[in-house]
């Protein structure tokens, strides 16, 4: 028994040794509880969105017999999708038909390597330019709409291609804004070095949302209309071409931009929480939290991230179920009329507040 | 004194611009009163001048009244240099000038431009008297170009007429052509001696003496020869010498008040008194001197010539005045500067005489010039006739009369000059030119006044009925003018003889004539008798008689050497071709010039090669660019990158 | 190790790419611009190499600025594109040999 | 080890992406494949710690100039097969230049003048060099002014680009919305005042 642990710990050693096993299995260590979240947002979103809306959701499909409250409607879900055929239209470019689900969820995955999840865990946390690499990757996403809507071969997936790409490019601009405001307020590009620089007594008061509430504002809306939801989701308007870039799809390759769209509802909550939510702090005082276990359940520690993104997710349900659809001219107005002069105009006040070493988030 | 030198040069200045601008306003008889006072004025201060020069000893007064600007140390200024050659001058200028203006009343009686031509007048008196005042280049040459402006604008006062726009411009032209050379002149003066004042000029011209320049490369010729020369170029187109003496004959077109005063009496001897007043100068050139005695003396001998042949009587004494011009360049050629001055005096009085009698018989005849249509105006007008009588005997120099003095003694300078160490051919030929000049001036003077006075009375029964005695505003300033005519000659021995001019004048020792003549001067009676025995006495006499003969006795003698010297005739006729070899060679070479300057110059090389030409290359120099911008992008990329790989190969196979 | 020598012969065959892209491609306006893109990113690799072997930061610096007017350049040249295309329904090289519009 | 394969494997892939770059029959592909040349490049300038330039060519070239050059592509409508004509009759000769130039490249900055002899490879940074840092204190330093002009630059592009496509249609509708807002009761409303039908004689709820 110890000669097999022996073995197998060895092996493990050993293979432990190279970087690439250790960065993969990192991965996947951080993917298949990602993907697992993003399965139950949907249950989360039909859930939520029903109750806000005065009605109960899913609460059929459950485990071994159980209902309970329909938990496993996601797994069902991607059951029958996975079964589905994928339907692959005749004129369409079959290469790019098939990669661009592949491009939207890469990126929308790719941007969880360089976020700290607390004060130690994160894949490439360590990396120097991980807000540059955030952004770049974030502007990547609009390959898989543009490849998908392209490659279709089909006028609505086409037009929902080129007002999809559009709103995402415009709104890149205010989001890059918004985040070089963070930049400036913590004077480092590496998220964990952001999210320490957010550090202090006063807890939640210390965070940067408050020195930089029309950025965070900014930002968060951005974020919005990036993963087009509502009230941005003019790139799929149901009512008007009928599902936009991904009208073709179907199957498992419909259900990959699914995923893809809910990864970067994930990403955009779980960056706002790094940005302008303090990561993994607690939002208590210090001197509020207790010794013992109740203080490692209340204190800094990962749950608060997962908290904070929680939170932020809820308002993209939220949103949805409240807000009615943006005209696209108003959607342009607002990011390049709205955003970006108000994203410039905070950076400079911003700029002051650094030069004046204005406490408590700049001393 | 200065008031009184301004006042004698604006007085004339004053009236007329009165006539001139407010002629119209003022009137006929205020206008030629306005002009006459100030000219009286002026020639009254003169007198006075005069006076204090010679009864009182005044020294010369020169002074500067006015700085118009200073530009490196050069001053243009206006200022008076006063001395008894001026004094002269000024009498002259001025009497001559109220005498004209007196007669101008009764000659221009009946025109229209009344005004107009007082105001030329005093104008031209104002003109002259700057000129003959002047203390300085600048202000010589504003009085030489102001002068020749009036005779311009008098010459052409009947401008309706075709022929006198035509003497005009020609007047203008010729003079420009002598003006280039004075002004060039005066800008070697400056160049050398860095002044316009005469008195520093005249202080430095000695050190130039031996300097050399280079008008053309290779050739070194002496500076002050050639500042001489050209200064002389002007005297010889406002004085009238061969060659530019043509325009003095066409002036005639102007109205005869003018041909007396500015043709005969006082501009034209410009030129002379400028000579004279830069003898320091002249004296200093023994070539420029020959060079003037040459000219001169073909001028005094060939122009008299051309006198013979006219019919219309101004243009007889036009010719006279040429040759007589000749004689006092002649003179001053002969550095007798104070006998050119004399005969200059003289000759203006008696000049001045005979153009007046000339218009007076002019007026008589109703503007009738051609003398074969006159004869026999002796008994109808018998004060004209005799003051032309003295003016003539003056002209030919007949013993007694002004004329007399002042020829002879130029005769005899230059018969002098012949004798000097530096004689030339030139001298012998001036000596030759102005004794054979005395038998012509009396063969064509008295040929004038024998047809007009006595023989045939061959006009027209209207005009004879007509014909009368002019006014008094006509015959007054003849006699006042034959007075001076007769007596004049009787200075002599104080203007030439005697140490008139003094400082005002300058003779070389090697050159002084005067001074030998002086020496066997014994008085007025002597010279007289010394003339009655000489050649020129004689010859006058001679030709006196021959006028007599030939145009009173033998008029068919006349027609003999008509048929028999045709080709003589011809010659004078023509003016010795003068005005054809002008008005072909340098109107019509200028002509030509300009043509081909306009056909090669212009068309071909600036129109056709530089302006056309460029046009036209850039045109073709496009058209093969225009090959090679195709305007395909991939033909620009294509030479870009050949030029890359040229480049590189350069750099890998051979550079580096 | 990974002599500086290799990334300049990466750049230099990536040039040679893009001029032989200029060549074969003359008639599509946008393969041609995208050759000059790879053409500047040829350059700028070789910038960062011998930044990198020289240790020496002015040849980033420089990349940056050649990213800063390429960038610039892609925008203003499509821009004419649009407009070219607006005007004469094609972009063929071969369409725009005049300079009229 | 590590390094040389990944270097390999990179510059392959790069040239690979060029190549198909200039010799795809669809712009669309080319563009595509220009974008996954930007990436290997960007992979190659990573290995040579240009951190910032290498995310920052994704960010600019992959996420924005690229993005435009795809959407001019797709939406011109392009004649393709024109666009190909003299393709392969241009072929030889391109092959032909572009390879004489890239052996005299080569020959220029191969390892015999730039070979690790010459230029050693520099001690890697400890891995809190920031790239970033090192890039920022010298462009806002040294290269201040070229910077501005840069900038300045942009700002020309951005006018320029806006000015050469922005068109007004005639005819579009435009939403005012300060005027809506300020719109009052009274601009939209008549209240008219009528007199009853006195003659009305119908039933009372007719």
């Amino acid at each position: 028994m110890s000669e097999l642990f022996d073995t197998v710990w060895g092996w493990g050693e050993f293979l432990w040794s190279f970087t690439i096993v250790q960065i993969v299995l990192s991965i996947v260590a951080l993917m298949v509880p990602l993907m697992l979240c993003v399965a139950y947002l949907t249950f989360a979103e039909r859930k939520i969105i029903g109750y806000m809306q005065v009605r109960i959701g899913p609460n059929r499909v459950g485990f071994f017999g159980f209902k309970m409250w329909g938990l496993g409607q996601p797994i069902a879900d991607a059951v029958k999708l996975m079964f589905k055929e994928i339907i692959i239209p005749a004129k369409a470019n079959k290469v790019l038909f098939l990669m661009a689900p592949v491009i939207s969820l890469a990126t929308a995955l790719a941007a969880w390597a360089v976020i700290p999840l607390n004060d130690f865990l994160g894949i490439a946390d360590e990396v120097n330019a991980g807000l540059l690499y955030v952004l770049a990757i974030t502007s990547l996403g609009v390959y898989g709409v543009i490849i998908a809507g392209w490659s279709s071969n089909s006028k609505y997936a086409f037009l929902g291609a080129l007002r999809s790409s559009a709103q995402i490019v415009a709104y890149e601009i205010a989001m890059g804004f918004a985040l070089v405001g963070v930049l400036l307020a913590a004077g480092d590009l590496n998220l964990r070095v952001i999210v320490e620089s957010q550090h202090g007594e006063l807890g939640l008061l210390d965070w940067f949302w408050l020195p930089l509430f029309p950025l965070f504002i900014v930002y968060f809306i951005s974020g919005v209309a990036e993963t087009n939801r509502a009230p941005f989701d003019v790139a799929e308007g149901e009512s008007e071409i009928v599902a936009g870039f991904h009208v073709d799809y179907s199957g498992m390759a419909f259900a990959v931009f699914f995923l893809a769209e809910y990864a970067n509802m994930i990403l955009i909550a779980a960056l706002t929480a790094i940005m302008f939510a303090g990561g993994w702090y607690s939002p208590l005082p210090e001197a509020w939290i207790p010794g013992g276990i109740m203080g490692s359940l209340i204190g800094d520690g990962i749950q608060w991230f997962i908290i904070k993104t929680a939170f932020f997710l809820i308002f993209f349900l939220w949103f949805r179920a409240t807000f009615p659809r943006y005209r696209y001219d108003q959607i342009m107005r607002l990011g390049w009329k709205v955003f970006i002069p108000v994203t410039i105009v905070w950076l400079l006040v911003v700029a002051v507040m650094v030069l004046m070493q204005l406490g408590p988030w700049f001393d | 004194m200065e008031n009184l030198f301004l006042t004698i040069v604006l007085a004339p200045l004053v009236g007329s611009l009165l006539a001139g601008l407010f002629g119209k306003q003022i009137g006929r008889t205020a206008s030629h009163w306005v002009t006459i006072s100030g000219v009286a004025l002026s020639c009254a201060l003169s007198f006075y001048v005069m006076k204090l020069f010679v009864m009182d000893g005044m020294a010369s007064y020169n002074e500067s009244v006015y700085t118009w600007l200073v530009s490196d140390g050069i001053k243009f200024e206006i200022g008076f240099l006063v001395d008894k050659l001026t004094a002269i001058m000024l009498v002259v200028v001025t009497f001559v000038s109220l005498m004209v203006h007196i007669y101008t009343i009764g000659y221009m009686h009946d025109d229209p431009g009344y005004q107009r031509f007082f105001s030329y007048i005093a104008l031209f008196t104002f003109s002259m008297l700057m000129l003959v005042m002047a203390n300085n280049f600048l202000q010589l040459f504003f009085g030489w170009e102001a002068v020749g402006l009036v005779s311009y604008l008098l010459i052409g006062f009947w401008y309706t007429r075709e022929t006198a726009v035509f003497a005009n411009l020609k007047a203008f032209l010729v003079n420009r052509v002598g003006d280039f050379g004075f002004l060039l002149g005066i800008a070697a003066v400056l160049m050398y001696t860095g002044s316009l004042d005469y008195a520093t000029v005249f202080a430095k011209v000695p050190s130039l003496v031996g300097e050399t320049m280079q008008v053309f490369p290779g050739t070194e010729w002496s500076v002050l020869t050639v500042m001489c020369i050209l200064l002389f170029i002007g005297a010889m187109g406002k004085s009238a010498q061969v060659p530019l003496h043509v325009w003095l004959p066409d002036s005639m077109e102007g109205p005869t008040p003018i041909s007396a005063l500015i043709h005969a009496a006082t501009m034209v001897t410009a030129g002379i008194f400028m000579v004279s007043r830069m003898s320091p100068i002249f004296e200093l050139s023994t070539t420029a001197l020959a060079f003037i005695l040459f000219i001169g003396a073909v001028t005094a001998l060939f122009m008299g010539f051309l006198g013979l042949i006219q019919h219309d009587i101004k243009r007889v004494v036009a010719y006279s005045t040429l040759s007589q011009l000749g004689y006092m360049t002649v003179a001053l050629g002969a550095s007798a500067y104070s006998a050119a001055i004399f005969h200059l005096m003289t000759h203006a009085f008696f000049k001045a005489l005979l153009f007046l009698a000339a218009g007076a018989v002019i007026i008589a005849m109703h503007h009738e010039q051609d003398m074969r249509k006159m004869g026999g105006l002796r008994k109808y007008m018998p004060i004209t006739y005799w003051t032309s009588l003295i003016g003539s005997l003056a002209l030919i120099g007949f013993p007694g009369f002004a004329g007399f003095f002042s020829k002879d003694t130029i005769i005899e300078a230059v018969h002098a000059a012949t004798k000097l160490d530096h004689a030339t051919w030139v001298h012998s030929f001036a000596y030759f030119a102005v004794l054979a000049g005395v038998f012509i001036t009396a063969l064509y003077s008295f040929r004038m006044f024998f047809l007009v006075f006595h023989g045939k009375e061959r006009m027209d029964d209207h005009t004879r009925e007509h014909l009368h005695e002019c006014k008094a505003v006509v015959t007054v300033p003849l006699i006042l003018l034959a007075i001076p005519s007769v007596l004049a000659g009787y200075l002599l021995s104080d203007v030439v003889m005697g140490d008139y001019f003094g400082t005002a004048i300058y003779v070389a020792q090697a050159n002084d004539v005067i001074g030998a003549l002086a020496a066997d001067y014994h008085g007025i009676l002597g010279f007289l008798l010394h003339g009655v025995q000489g050649p020129a006495f004689w010859l006058a006499m001679g030709g006196l008689f021959s006028a007599w003969f030939i145009y009173m006795k033998r008029p068919s003698i006349a027609d003999w050497f008509q048929d028999k010297f045709g080709f003589l005739h011809t010659l004078f006729e023509n003016k010795y071709y003068m005005d054809d070899l002008f008005i072909k060679v340098f109107a019509g070479g200028g002509r030509m010039l300009g043509k081909g300057l306009w056909k090669q110059g212009d068309v071909n090389v600036i129109d056709g090669l530089i302006v056309n030409g460029s046009a036209a290359t850039i045109n073709w120099f496009a058209g093969v660019v225009r090959v090679v911008q195709t305007g395909y992008l991939y033909h620009y990329a294509f030479v870009m990158i050949l030029g890359l790989l040229g480049l590189l190969s350069w750099f890998v196979w051979w550079g580096a | 190790m990974i002599a500086l020598s290799d990334y300049l012969i990466v750049s230099a065959i990536l040039f040679s790419l893009s001029v032989a892209g200029i060549f074969i491609n003359r008639k599509n306006i946008i393969i041609l611009l995208m050759s000059v893109e790879l053409m500047l990113l040829a350059v700028n690799m070789n910038f960062i190499a011998f930044s990198y072997y020289l240790n020496d930061t002015a040849g980033q610096v420089f990349v940056f600025f050649i990213l800063t007017v390429a960038a610039a350049e892609a925008a203003i040249g499509l821009a004419i594109l649009i407009v070219l295309f607006r005007k004469r329904h094609s972009i063929n090289v071969d369409d725009i040999s005049e300079m009229k519009g | 080890m590590v390094e040389i394969i990944s270097f390999y494997v990179f510059a392959g892939l790069l040239l690979f992406a060029a190549t198909m770059v200039i010799t795809m029959k669809n712009p669309v592909h080319s563009a595509l494949f220009l974008v996954m040349t930007f990436f290997n490049c960007a992979a190659l300038w990573l290995m040579l710690e240009a951190e910032f330039l290498a995310i920052t060519l994704v960010l600019v070239y992959v996420g924005a100039v690229m993005v435009l050059f795809l959407f001019v592509v797709m939406m011109l409508d392009i004649n393709i097969a024109r666009m190909r004509e003299g393709f392969a009759r241009y072929l030889p000769i391109a092959a032909v230049v572009a390879v004489i130039l890239a052996v005299e490249l080569i020959l220029v900055v191969g390892p015999a003048n730039f070979g690790l002899e010459q230029f050693a490879e520099p001690v890697r940074h400890a891995a809190d060099y920031s790239n970033t840092r090192e890039l920022g204190l010298i462009l806002y330093t040294v290269y201040l002014y070229p910077f501005e002009i840069a900038a300045a630059i942009l700002l020309v592009a951005i006018v320029a680009a806006i000015s050469l496509t922005m068109r007004r249609r005639e005819g579009t509708r435009h939403q005012d919305i300060t005027k809506q807002v300020a719109t009052k009761a009274t601009d939209c409303v008549r209240v008219v005042k009528m007199e009853s039908d006195t003659d009305y004689d119908g039933g009372s709820d007719a």
